[in-house]
């Protein structure tokens, strides 16, 4: 039975993504690629990997369908909605072309792979001195920490290079426009309503994570989406981009990380977590991390600024 | 009763198909948003049925997550439809810009 | 099959076939206002019997809490979604 | 090929496999910006099911490819957000940001 519910789920997901692809109407790919996301996110639970399960929920079916919107409204506004002809016929038949080749070769790559252990059991056996029950935490706070701290860095990076993209006049202003809601609306009834649980489950997220599924990614992304709830419901405005207190919040997190690999140095080990300390070190920088990556996807979602005031 | 969870599992997957030819079709934008919102919907009773299946209480917070955001890409949509994509429907006038 | 396997063999069907409802009136309903009927409600119903028989498979009332606020923010979700959809496709739709 | 596919790892990794292809087709055929994003990102996440689905074993995906993947996922959204941005402030074209047209300052 679970076998047949995969082989459904896989045909779901494949017929998904082509009707994003290949679909006529563009609003349509949008929301072909946003129940794809859903799809993908249960693809991951089939396979037991809750971590990436998670994260795929709260970006490819929440946070991703905004940003789609956001983006297909801005080249409307723009008049710059490219009109939705069909590729001239050679163009898609070397497209198509190109791309059995690149499947084939992949599947061929897949039935060639032996067959191996893995890293299942090594992450097993050294997570007890790092003192998490979560190997996925284990793995990204711990044994690969140098990935994940360069991560938050691009992070950072990108929103550096979304920020750059402001208008001369706006420089350093407030990014989207100004929302409005009826005050006593449905939209701000739900933006008042949903908030509140939306924190309890980001909180939630996170201290589950160093034992369970979940952890600072999941957590951050549920709270940017939080953010951005308040912000479209016209409750709140977005902070400017140049305000200090908002650059020092997305710095945060890699500060308190690198830091952490500091102080390993002093402890005789460069980037390296001091013996016995390493469960309260993880923690510490899993939740400034998740301050930072909310902040960090909720603006990298607005986008530059667009108005001073 | 694993069998059990993973069937219904099956059947609501089935019954989304409908969702993926209704967000095809069209018309208008408004019934593609809305095929969304019900694979959405779908997506949640899913992660139910599988944690139920698997008996795995972490799986709940899959559909917690699932069930929070359902709304996001509908608030997003029904936004686009008002003055610079920055009013509410609700509202008789729209706002200046 | 015990009376407890029955009952939630049940709540089940009735699950699925409410998801089912609610495809079927996407499918077959003229206009997008009557379609947003099929879809918010007949849902919701299928998602709360799905989550009932989760509840009684599981037996643990902190499992139970959890799956209730589920229940409780898919119905949130869906009467925004709603009420606001409704509102946006009352507008006329200009073409792309 | 059936004893491939009775495998579950196998079967989302061959699902990758074809995401890619399809992707891969996206992005050189259509000529719409969002439609070429969207196929990056379908490229993108079957590279993430191919990874976890060779990683799947009895007990479950290997974690170091699940950590991989959700910072996968997490700089995947970054750059579809600053690709997104660019596309538009692109799309917007026509207002040069030298300071020369700025008869105004502020909205």
């Amino acid at each position: 039975m679970s076998l047949a519910f995969d082989l459904a789920l896989c045909a779901f997901i494949l017929g998904a993504a082509a009707l994003a692809v290949a679909g006529r109407n563009l609003f349509g790919s949008v929301v072909f690629y946003i129940v794809y996301g859903v799809l993908i996110a249960l693809a991951w639970l089939s396979l037991g990997a809750v971590d990436v399960a998670l994260a795929e929920a709260a970006i490819g079916a929440g946070v991703t369908g905004v940003l789609l919107i956001g983006a297909w409204q801005g080249m409307k506004e723009a008049g710059a909605l490219e009109d939705s002809q069909a590729p001239p016929w050679p163009v898609r038949l070397w497209a198509a072309l190109g791309a059995a080749l690149t499947g084939g070769l992949v599947i061929t790559a897949i039935i060639a792979l032996p067959g191996q252990d893995g890293l299942t059991r090594t992450v097993a056996d050294e997570q007890g001195a790092l003192a998490l029950g979560n190997p996925v935490t284990a793995v990204l706070l711990g044994f690969r920490a140098y990935d994940t701290l360069l991560e938050t860095l691009v992070l950072s990076a990108a929103l550096a290079a979304v920020w750059s993209l402001s208008p001369e006049r706006v420089w350093g202003g407030i990014p989207g426009p100004k929302h409005v809601s009826r005050p006593d609306g449905v939209m701000a009834s739900f933006g008042r309503l949903l908030p509140p649980l939306g924190l309890l489950v980001g909180v939630y997220l996170v201290w589950a994570g160093a034992d369970q599924p979940g952890g600072a990614f999941q957590a951050g992304t549920v709270l940017a989406a939080v953010w951005i709830l308040i912000v479209l419901s016209g409750l709140r405005d977005e902070p400017r981009v140049s305000s200090l207190p908002l650059r020092a919040v997305i710095i945060a997190g890699p500060a308190v990380f690198l830091g952490a690999g500091l102080a390993g140095a002093l402890a005789g080990q460069a980037l390296g977590y001091p013996p016995g300390y390493a469960r309260t070190a993880i923690l510490i920088i899993e939740y400034a991390l998740t301050v930072s990556i909310a902040a960090t996807l909720a603006l990298l979602i607005a986008g530059p600024a667009r108005r001073l005031s | 009763m694993a069998d059990l969870f993973m069937l219904a599992a099956l059947g609501v997957l089935i019954s989304m198909a409908g969702a993926l030819w209704r967000a095809w079709r069209g018309p208008g934008r408004a019934d593609r948003m809305m095929s969304a919102q019900l694979i959405g919907a779908g997506g949640v009773g899913l992660a139910v049925l599988i944690a139920a299946a698997r008996e795995e209480p972490a799986i709940l917070d899959v559909a917690l997550v699932l069930a929070l955001l359902a709304a996001f890409a509908a608030l997003a949509f029904v936004k686009t439809v008002t003055v610079q994509g920055a009013g509410d429907p609700e509202s008789e006038e729209d706002p200046a810009p | 099959m015990s009376p407890g396997e029955l009952l939630i063999t049940a709540l089940l069907a009735l699950g699925v076939f409410f998801y089912a409802a609610g495809t079927v009136g996407l499918i077959r309903f003229p206009d997008t206002h009557s379609r947003l009927h099929a879809l918010t409600k007949a849902d919701n119903l299928g998602l709360g019997f799905i989550v009932l028989a989760a509840g009684l498979h599981w037996g643990d009332a902190w499992i139970a809490g959890k799956l209730a606020l589920i229940w409780l923010l898919a119905l949130f979700a869906a009467g925004m979604a709603a009420q606001l959809v409704a509102r946006a496709a009352l507008k006329p739709e200009p073409r792309e | 090929m059936t004893e491939l596919l009775a495998e579950r790892g196998h079967v989302f990794a061959l699902t990758g496999a074809a995401l890619i292809a399809l992707g891969f087709y996206g992005f050189m055929a259509q000529r719409a910006v969002i439609r070429r994003l969207i196929s990056f990102n379908v490229i993108g996440s079957g590279v993430f099911l191919l990874f976890g689905g060779t990683g799947y074993s009895a007990a479950g995906v290997d974690p170091v490819p699940q950590a991989l993947i959700i910072t996968g996922i997490v700089v995947a959204l970054a750059l579809t957000a600053f690709a997104a941005a660019l596309a538009v402030r692109l799309a917007q074209g026509g207002d040069r940001d030298d300071g020369t047209d700025d008869g105004e300052a502020g909205p």
